[in-house]
């Protein structure tokens, strides 16, 4: 095993007494991309919360490149390196795609440099790449708010993508894309991957066949496996508590009625 | 594509250079008209009102740059143009002779000069006080209420009752500041006298170049990152800090820059009003302020000081004409104008077809369904499949 | 057009403005005069009623022939309650309108904001209300009351016939705080204490911490001294009542309520205080039943006259006699020394318009009765002489003003 | 595929002679001066699911907004049951039985999730009775809603919200049920219950069913398809007639 | 000291009472619905005029009627106030909804025009507004029905705008030429009015060495009528549970059926109403007059925000606390509390006037916003900062 970028120990959330995670640990390798799947409502995306610094935990550690992340701002935690993507999209609605991507670009994020600097030329040509990539180069220049909903997910992966941190963590990356999408941002996922530690939270099964190399399985707050894709898939309580089965399932529903 | 693309923005980086150039001509262009034709057009006393309406524009400027591209709605503003205007009169209530105190303190019985008054005596501390203090009292409030993340309608009425107790503590303090009247009756500045025509002509050509700055200054903090970022603040602050940012440092910033150039402009009109009271620190002096922004064009530079221009005119229009209804006006102008015109007159100037301002953003919109040979062509391929 | 002086109604919506008066004064039949109160904001509710005095006194004079043959064209601008907007608009009337007298504004500090304006360009003034005294310009005439023609002769009043202890209330801002500042001096010397004062922010309606100081102050009873302005009276009598302080045990002397006021407040709460003024709409003169017959015919039967209203009228008919005395409007100086010992038989009596631009008046205390009206419950036999620089404050003791007498000017010691 | 479904399906299509419940005909919608819909005719026939496939930002919102009347069409016309709702507020088309579960949920974060339900009842032509219950039946479909009942709607993970949301439509037991990606976040197994269940009510109780997806599993559930490209319809059809070919083509850039 | 104790409580309590009753109606119009109403002083003084015109109208009946008029004074001043309230959110506010700091600057100008409206309200203006609003928004009415109102909606008003401005002002002019005085006098004027309690509702009652004036406990007590009611209606009815779904998500809770439009004018209509009956109250304690609004808007803002808004409870606790501070600080009590430490002492005698009050109750707000940002029951959840 190769060093650790991220160390979850032992952390509790709970909210007026309901505990979103439950003694929870975790660790991802540097370089490493994770998938993490589970139930809705198992406490995926408070899991990212807490490493961004949403949300502290009521108990337990977080440590990031061997750092413990309690005491630290939002803004401090991204600045050591972790991106975020959003499950409901997030993005500047007044700014245009390029002019979001080109915020996030930025590497200098102190007040006097973001006043005096000036952006440079290979930020530049980044954006216009990924403005390619993300496939809205034609609506580069028009405000953000215009965007349909899979433009805007797409606009928020490209914002993730610019911001270039060690760890990147993208919650529903592929909620609302067409198929083809999909497997477009599977493979930019995959590229990054080659740099940098991921952790994609995905309910799209498909999607995580393809770029899944090892899968953490949450419910209810704690882990409740971890392994490839087919462990993972076969495992009865996955296949009892998240993927359930087609017919199984119909009959279940119908002697509920 | 890529090359394609690189072109395109090399084009549009000359293009906005060129424009650029253009807009720095065409203010330049009014410059000497202010500064040289219209005071030959008009009196004295109107040259007097225009000086000070465009000392009101630099206040709308600094309203601007945190109403409009940041999202701040100070309805604190006079504070800060009130403390530019005492900073400057007090610094001219001193112009007595050696060990007399200014005339109003002999009235209350004080008999020794209280001790902040003692710096005000140098003119070169008055003028910089103009704009440090209110910048670093807008620093200060600001840092400590963005940092509990209060923002919105909260900030706003935090600002709008700040503005009532600094009302209170200047208009109580008869002895420090003479209360009510405020400061009046300014005899000299560096030894010229300040009612006389040629110090009142020197104070507006000062003022027009002060707002120049002002205008270059708030172009140049909305127009680059810094400016896009303000807007992303705008849009949602939180995002920002997962973006790496702090957004309180920068709206610390932009409240103290504002507030400064408030400052400033405090001290530019009572140099050409010849007083400074505690009404600028009232409640409906500050939510004018706004008022002209809104008028003009909130997000618009050019919008806040035609809104300001234009509803003093409007003001001091109507109240020489119909001095008992001219609130109706007023009133009946803000409604309008919020719920008719919600981008102000520059806004809808800018949407409407009456004014191609520049490039005027196009729309981007599919072609023509029928024409698209790339639906065409999908088209006819489904009807031969769907007929097979 | 409406010619200012026909009937349009100055409360319509039709006012009589600057419309149509620069045809007039080209044609040289008229004489353009300036009135600048606040007809917006807090102070409208006092000075709206002074305007209306002020367009009587022009009206009156227009109809018996004007002023030198010459209509008087009043050009209104609004104070809005805004010392700045005084300035502004003083400046106008001077600068642009080439007025040739301005009668305006109420508070002082209104006044002194003006006062550099009207001293810079050596103009003129009418200033109609009573107020703090310690001023004396040059280009200002005062034909309200100075302080020892109200505050000072009240005192002594109160002092012979109510008590020895005040508790002073004013407004927070000049006016009351200098009156005070005067209040002080004089009781020190005359063996009176003050026990406590109080201000409020003009407008403000809290009331109920003042009237805790003030039974805390005087458990047993005492005197309010009361320079209240605007607003904040209504409250203080209401919750004066509520709280069970009744005249008879807490007396209290008005500076600032006059039969309007007492109206807005209403008669139930103030029956049984006491208010100082030179005139009272029950004062018995022929050119008071005149004054107050004319009045409620212009403006309606409801409304009642008062002080201030009377003094701005008196100011229109003084400056007409200065005018005709001097044979020109136009010539300043000449105007303002022919003011001078100026008489007219007012409403409120025989007044002398004296050489330190303040007006000889009869000090009247009236207390209010059920019709809200006041009645006179003392009065000096003769006009009081006026003196604008107080002698109980140190600073001012023994400083005079006389403007006949270029050696002599705005504040000289007097032997 | 389920043989069931199939043929209850293949007794509604044979009987597709019955009335649209909706149409929707000649529509076209602008942004400001931006045309996104272009002269869109659709009809949804009584008992039937249609599906409207598409890429992202080719007008599938816009269009099922439209039809709910949040936006206003510059010109054509939507009827429902035979009656012209087109200048229609949205409240009215909700109680003539329309129910609407949007893209990005919209549940009411600070109400508590059985208010969220509650609101579901205001569908109903006499608007929610006092001390009206959730029924059962809703819970029993989303079982975690019953478990948050007395949560802040807002506070839910987002597969949460969007069960509220499904489920806050079905409480005003609308006619035609407008769904706008629906299985968005939502985990696998719920997403096999929410089929099963929308498939169960229509042989039930006969609603029609206008659904967005993505999801190609979901889409072959339809009876009809739509396809939509560049703001117009360029194709429609039974779904049965529509290969695994075509679909991709519509879905693929 | 123990009824100094008392004193200072029930005096702190009459403040806060009068600041709750005028933040009740905010509380709805700003906590739930996110209206910013800058006019809310305004409609209290239409509530305290109304209240004047009541009690001018009873003083014509004479001795026991006069006693009660009071009563009728409540539900007519609701009435006015709601129903201006309803104009007002249907012909500005509607238009703003989910733009809080527009709903700000315009709410800001209705209440400069009914201030100027009360100073110069006569016959001639009164009909000229009528023939105004028949012409306007007659026509408004009419062609909003067109399809493609959207795009000629400013054509239109800038075409009818004037067009019925000018009819309506040439009428009021024929009119005021022909009748001259008696269409032309204000109705109230620029100045005061002056509002009398009833006998029953002057003086007070004795309790050891003072007066509690029966004005402030009548205050009291409407206040706790007021906020049971208004508890009773957000959290019992259906309609509570509309208004707040729709303030909340505007075009969703539409698309579930919800009126919005009622549910909008109702709501703001029972705002508006609570803030004509608090006008009603504080006739009795201060001037009715054009600027009367002025001096509570800025104090009842800050009672909301204190309290943390859109919370009922929060309010009330907010209210009493700020009502009890400013008492303290403003009668000096803490002066004379804290004499044995003279510094202390020294520090609050400064601060021990109405207007130096003011400063320190800012400066604690402040303080205390450091410590609780989101007011004395803030929200919470995931929504808050999201
Ligand atoms: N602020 C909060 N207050 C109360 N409960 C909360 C709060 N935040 C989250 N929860 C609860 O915590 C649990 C975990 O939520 P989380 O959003 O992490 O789920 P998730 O795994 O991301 O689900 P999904 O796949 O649906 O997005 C949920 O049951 C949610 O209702
Ligand atoms: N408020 C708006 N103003 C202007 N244009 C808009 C607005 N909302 C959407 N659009 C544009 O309208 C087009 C259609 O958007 P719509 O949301 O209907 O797409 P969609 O088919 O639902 O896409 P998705 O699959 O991503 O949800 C897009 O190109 C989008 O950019
Ligand atoms: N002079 C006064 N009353 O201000
Ligand atoms: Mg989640
Ligand atoms: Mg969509």
């Amino acid at each position: 095993m190769g060093e650790k970028i991220l160390e979850i120990e032992d952390v509790t959330v709970s909210f007026d007494g309901f505990k979103a995670l439950k003694n929870l640990n975790f660790s991802l390798d540097k370089g490493e991309l994770r998938v993490i799947i589970g139930p809705n409502g198992a406490g995926k995306t408070t899991f990212l919360d807490v490493i961004t610094g949403k949300t502290k935990p009521t108990q337990g550690r977080v440590l990031f490149k061997g750092k413990n992340l309690r005491s630290l701002k939002e803004h401090q935690i991204a600045r050591m390196g972790i991106g975020r993507k959003f499950q409901t999209p997030r993005i500047y609605l007044n700014l245009t795609p390029r002019e979001n991507l080109e915020i996030t670009c930025n590497q200098q994020k102190k007040l006097w440099s973001t006043l005096f600097g000036k952006p440079k030329s290979a930020e530049r040509q980044t954006v216009s790449g990924l403005l390619e990539t993300i496939g809205l180069t034609a609506n580069a220049d028009l405000p953000a708010s215009k965007l349909s909903h899979g433009e805007k997910q797409r606009l928020e992966i490209g914002m993730l993508v610019a911001q270039s941190p060690d760890l990147l963590l993208v919650d529903e990356p592929v909620a609302g894309l067409t198929d083809e999408e999909t497997e477009n941002v599977g493979n930019l996922l995959l590229a990054l991957a080659q740099s940098h530690s991921i952790m994609v939270i995905e309910h799209d099964m498909e999607f995580v066949r393809q770029i899944a190399r090892k899968v953490t399985v949450l419910h209810q707050g704690s882990v409740l496996c971890e392994g490839n894709i087919d462990e993972v898939q076969n495992d009865p309580r996955v296949i009892e508590v998240y993927l359930g089965q087609e017919v199984e399932h119909k009959q279940g529903a119908g002697s509920r009625e | 594509m890529t090359a394609d693309a690189a072109i395109g923005r090399r084009g549009l980086k000359r293009g906005k250079k060129r424009s650029l150039l253009i807009e720095a001509g065409i203010i330049g262009a009014i410059a000497l008209l202010l500064i040289f034709i219209i005071p030959t057009l008009i009196s004295p006393f109107r040259l007097n009102l225009l000086g000070r309406f465009l000392s009101l524009a630099i206040v709308a400027l600094g309203i601007d740059l945190i109403w409009g591209y940041t999202g701040l709605l100070s309805l604190g503003h006079g504070i800060f143009f009130g403390l530019g205007g005492y900073a400057i009169g007090m610094h001219l209530k001193l112009q007595v002779p050696q060990g007399e105190l200014p005339d109003f303190m002999g009235l209350y019985g004080v008999t020794e000069l209280p001790w902040f008054w003692h710096p005000f005596q140098a003119f070169p501390f008055a003028s910089a006080a103009v704009v440090l203090i209110p910048g670093i009292l807008a620093a200060l409030l600001g840092y400590l209420v963005f940092r509990n993340r209060i923002r919105g309608v909260y900030f706003s009425i935090l600002t709008q009752a700040a503005t009532i107790v600094f009302f209170n503590f200047f208009n109580g303090q008869q002895k420090l500041f003479n209360g009510t009247n405020g400061l009046v009756n300014f005899k000299t500045l560096l030894g010229t006298a300040v009612g006389s025509r040629p110090s009142q002509f020197t104070f507006y050509v000062l003022t027009v170049l002060l707002l120049i700055a002002t205008y270059a200054l708030c172009r140049w903090l909305t127009s680059g990152r810094f400016g896009r970022l303000l807007v992303a603040i705008r849009d949602d602050e939180s995002r920002v800090r997962f973006s790496g940012y702090d957004p309180t440092e920068f709206k610390v910033l932009v409240f103290a820059i504002s507030g400064a150039i408030a400052g400033l402009a405090g001290a530019m009109y009572t140099l050409q009003s010849g007083s400074v009271s505690p009404r600028a620190m009232d409640v409906a002096f500050s939510i004018e302020m706004v008022i002209w922004v809104a008028i003009g064009g909130r997000g618009s530079l050019v919008g806040a000081v035609v809104g300001a221009l234009l509803v003093n005119y409007a003001r001091s229009f109507f109240s020489e004409q119909f001095a008992e209804i001219w609130l109706f006006f007023q009133g009946a102008l803000f409604l309008i104008v919020v719920t008719v015109l919600p981008d102000g007159i520059v806004g809808w100037l800018r949407s409407s077809d009456l004014l191609r301002l520049g490039h005027r953003r196009q729309l981007s919109t599919y072609p023509e369904i029928e024409v698209n040979p790339e639906v065409q062509s999908e088209r006819q391929e489904i009807e031969t499949r769907s007929e097979e | 057009a409406n010619s200012p002086t026909t009937e349009s109604s100055p409360n319509g919506t039709a006012s009589p403005s600057a419309a149509n008066v620069s045809t007039a004064a080209a044609s040289g039949d008229g004489i353009k005069v300036g009135i600048l109160h606040s007809l917006s904001g807090t102070m409208a509710i006092s000075e709206k009623s002074v305007v209306d005095a002020e367009m009587l006194a022009i009206e009156e004079i227009n109809a018996a022939g004007g002023v030198l043959g010459k209509k008087i064209l009043p050009i209104t601008e609004d104070g809005a309650s805004n010392w700045d907007t005084f300035r502004e608009k003083a400046n106008k009337l001077i600068d642009e309108d080439n007025v040739v007298a301005v009668f305006g504004c109420w508070t002082s500090a209104s006044r002194k904001n003006v006062l550099e304006v009207f001293e810079s360009k050596d103009h003129m003034l009418w200033y109609p209300v009573q107020y703090e005294g310690q001023e004396c310009s040059k280009n200002i005439f005062y034909t309200g009351a100075a302080p020892n023609q109200q505050i000072e002769p009240s005192v002594d009043w109160l002092l012979q016939n109510k008590g020895k202890e005040f508790f002073l209330v004013g407004s927070d801002y000049v006016f009351p705080r200098t009156a005070n500042t005067v209040i002080k001096a004089q009781l020190a010397a005359k063996g009176g204490k003050v026990v406590g004062e109080d201000y409020l922010p003009l407008g403000n309606t809290e009331v109920t911490p003042i009237i805790t100081k003030i039974r805390q102050a005087l458990p047993n009873g005492g005197i309010i001294y009361n320079t209240l302005n605007g607003d904040s009276n209504v409250a203080f009598f209401k919750q004066l009542q509520g709280a069970g302080m009744n005249p008879d045990k807490y007396p209290s002397m008005s500076v600032s309520i006059a039969e309007e006021e007492v109206r807005a407040i209403g008669p139930d709460y103030l029956k049984g205080h006491y208010a100082a003024w030179n005139y009272f709409q029950t004062v018995e003169s022929a050119a008071n039943k005149k004054f107050v017959e004319a009045f409620k015919k212009k403006y309606g039967e409801d409304r009642v006259t008062n002080d201030p209203m009377e003094a701005a009228y008196i100011a229109v008919y003084l400056w007409k006699q200065a005018v005709e005395k001097a044979g020109t409007a136009d010539d300043l100086a000449k105007v303002r020394t022919a003011a001078y010992g100026q008489t007219l038989d007012a409403p409120e009596g025989k007044i002398t318009l004296n050489k330190n631009h303040h007006i000889s008046k009869v000090v009247r205390i009236g207390e209010v009765r059920d019709d809200g009206l006041f009645e006179i419950v003392y009065s000096t036999d003769k006009a009081v002489a006026p003196l604008p620089w107080n002698q109980f404050v140190k600073e001012t003791k023994g400083y005079s003003c006389d403007w006949s007498d270029p050696n002599k000017g705005g504040k000289y010691k007097s032997a | 595929m389920n043989p069931a479904t199939d043929a209850i399906a293949s007794s509604f299509n044979s009987s597709t002679a019955q009335k649209p419940v909706l149409q929707v005909a000649g529509l076209n919608v602008y942004y400001g001066e931006s045309h996104i819909l272009r002269n869109v005719d659709l009809s949804v026939t009584e008992g039937q699911m249609v599906c409207l496939i598409g890429r992202n930002g080719v007008g599938k919102t816009t269009l099922l907004k439209t039809i709910m009347g949040l936006i206003k069409p510059r010109s054509g016309a939507v009827t429902f049951a035979g009656q012209p709702i087109t200048l229609k507020s949205p409240d009215k088309r909700a109680k003539l039985g329309i129910g609407y579960v949007p893209q990005g949920r919209e549940i009411i974060p600070r109400l508590t999730v059985e208010e969220n339900l509650l609101l579901g009842f205001e569908a109903l032509p006499q608007g929610r009775k006092n001390h009206q219950k959730v029924p059962d039946r809703i819970f029993s479909l989303f079982p975690v809603l019953k478990t948050m009942r007395s949560r802040m709607g807002g506070d839910l993970s987002g597969g949460q919200q969007q069960q509220l949301a499904i489920a806050r439509a079905l409480m005003g037991n609308p006619r035609l049920l407008v769904l706008d990606e629906p299985t968005e976040g939502i985990q696998p197994s719920i997403i096999l219950e929410i089929e099963a269940a929308i498939r169960d009510i229509i042989a039930t109780t006969g609603i029609s069913v206008l659904l967005v997806e993505q999801h190609l599993h979901f889409v072959r559930q339809a009876d009809r398809y739509y396809a939509m490209q560049k703001g117009g319809i360029v194709a429609s059809g039974t779904t049965s007639e529509l290969s695994q070919d075509v679909i991709q083509r519509f879905l693929a850039v | 000291m123990l009824i100094g104790l008392f004193d200072g409580l029930f005096n702190g309590i009459s403040i806060g009472s009068v600041l709750l009753i005028s933040a009740l109606g905010l509380a709805i119009v700003f906590g739930l619905m996110g209206v910013i109403n800058l006019a809310h002083g305004e409609l209290m003084m239409l509530g305290a005029y109304t209240t004047f015109v009541v009690q001018a109208g009873f003083k014509k009946l004479g001795e026991p009627w006069f006693d009660f008029y009071i009563f009728f004074a409540l539900i007519f001043a609701f009435l006015v106030a709601a129903g201006v309230g309803v104009i007002l959110e249907r012909g500005v506010i509607r238009y703003l909804y989910g733009r809080p700091l527009e709903t700000l600057l315009a709410t800001w100008g209705v209440s400069l025009i009914l201030q100027q409206f009360v100073r110069s309200v006569n016959w001639v203006l009164a009909i000229g507004i009528v023939i105004f609003c028949l012409l306007f928004f007659g026509s408004l009415w009419i062609v909003q029905r067109r399809s493609d109102f959207d795009r000629i909606r400013n054509w239109f008003v800038l075409v009818m705008l004037p067009l019925s401005l000018g009819i309506a002002i040439a009428v009021g002019n024929i009119l005021s030429q022909t009748y001259k005085l008696a269409v032309n006098q204000p109705w109230f004027g620029a100045q005061n009015v002056d509002v009398s309690a009833p006998r029953w509702l002057r003086g007070g009652l004795p309790v050891g060495g003072f007066q509690l004036p029966y004005a402030r406990l009548f205050i009291i007590a409407l206040t706790i009528i007021c906020v049971i009611g208004v508890y009773q209606f957000l959290q019992r009815t259906a309609w509570g549970l509309r208004i707040r779904a729709v303030t909340q998500n505007r075009s969703m809770s539409s698309c579930l059926g919800i009126p919005t439009q009622k549910v909008d004018a109702l709501t703001f209509a029972i705002g508006s109403g609570l803030a004509g009956v608090a006008g009603c109250a504080i006739s009795y304690l201060g001037s009715v007059g054009p600027n009367t609004g002025q001096n509570y808007i800025v104090d009842t803002f800050m009672v909301v925000v204190v309290g943390g808004v859109g919370k009922l409870v929060g309010t009330i606790v907010a209210a009493l606390a700020i009502g009890t501070v400013n008492y303290l600080v403003g009668s000096g009590t803490l002066a004379i509390l804290t004499a044995p430490i003279p510094p202390l002492s020294e520090f609050f005698t400064f601060f021990a006037t109405t207007s130096m009050a003011k400063v320190m109750v800012f400066a604690l707000i402040i303080a205390f916003l450091q410590v609780r940002p989101g007011g004395i029951f803030p929200q919470k959840g995931r929504t808050v900062d999201a």
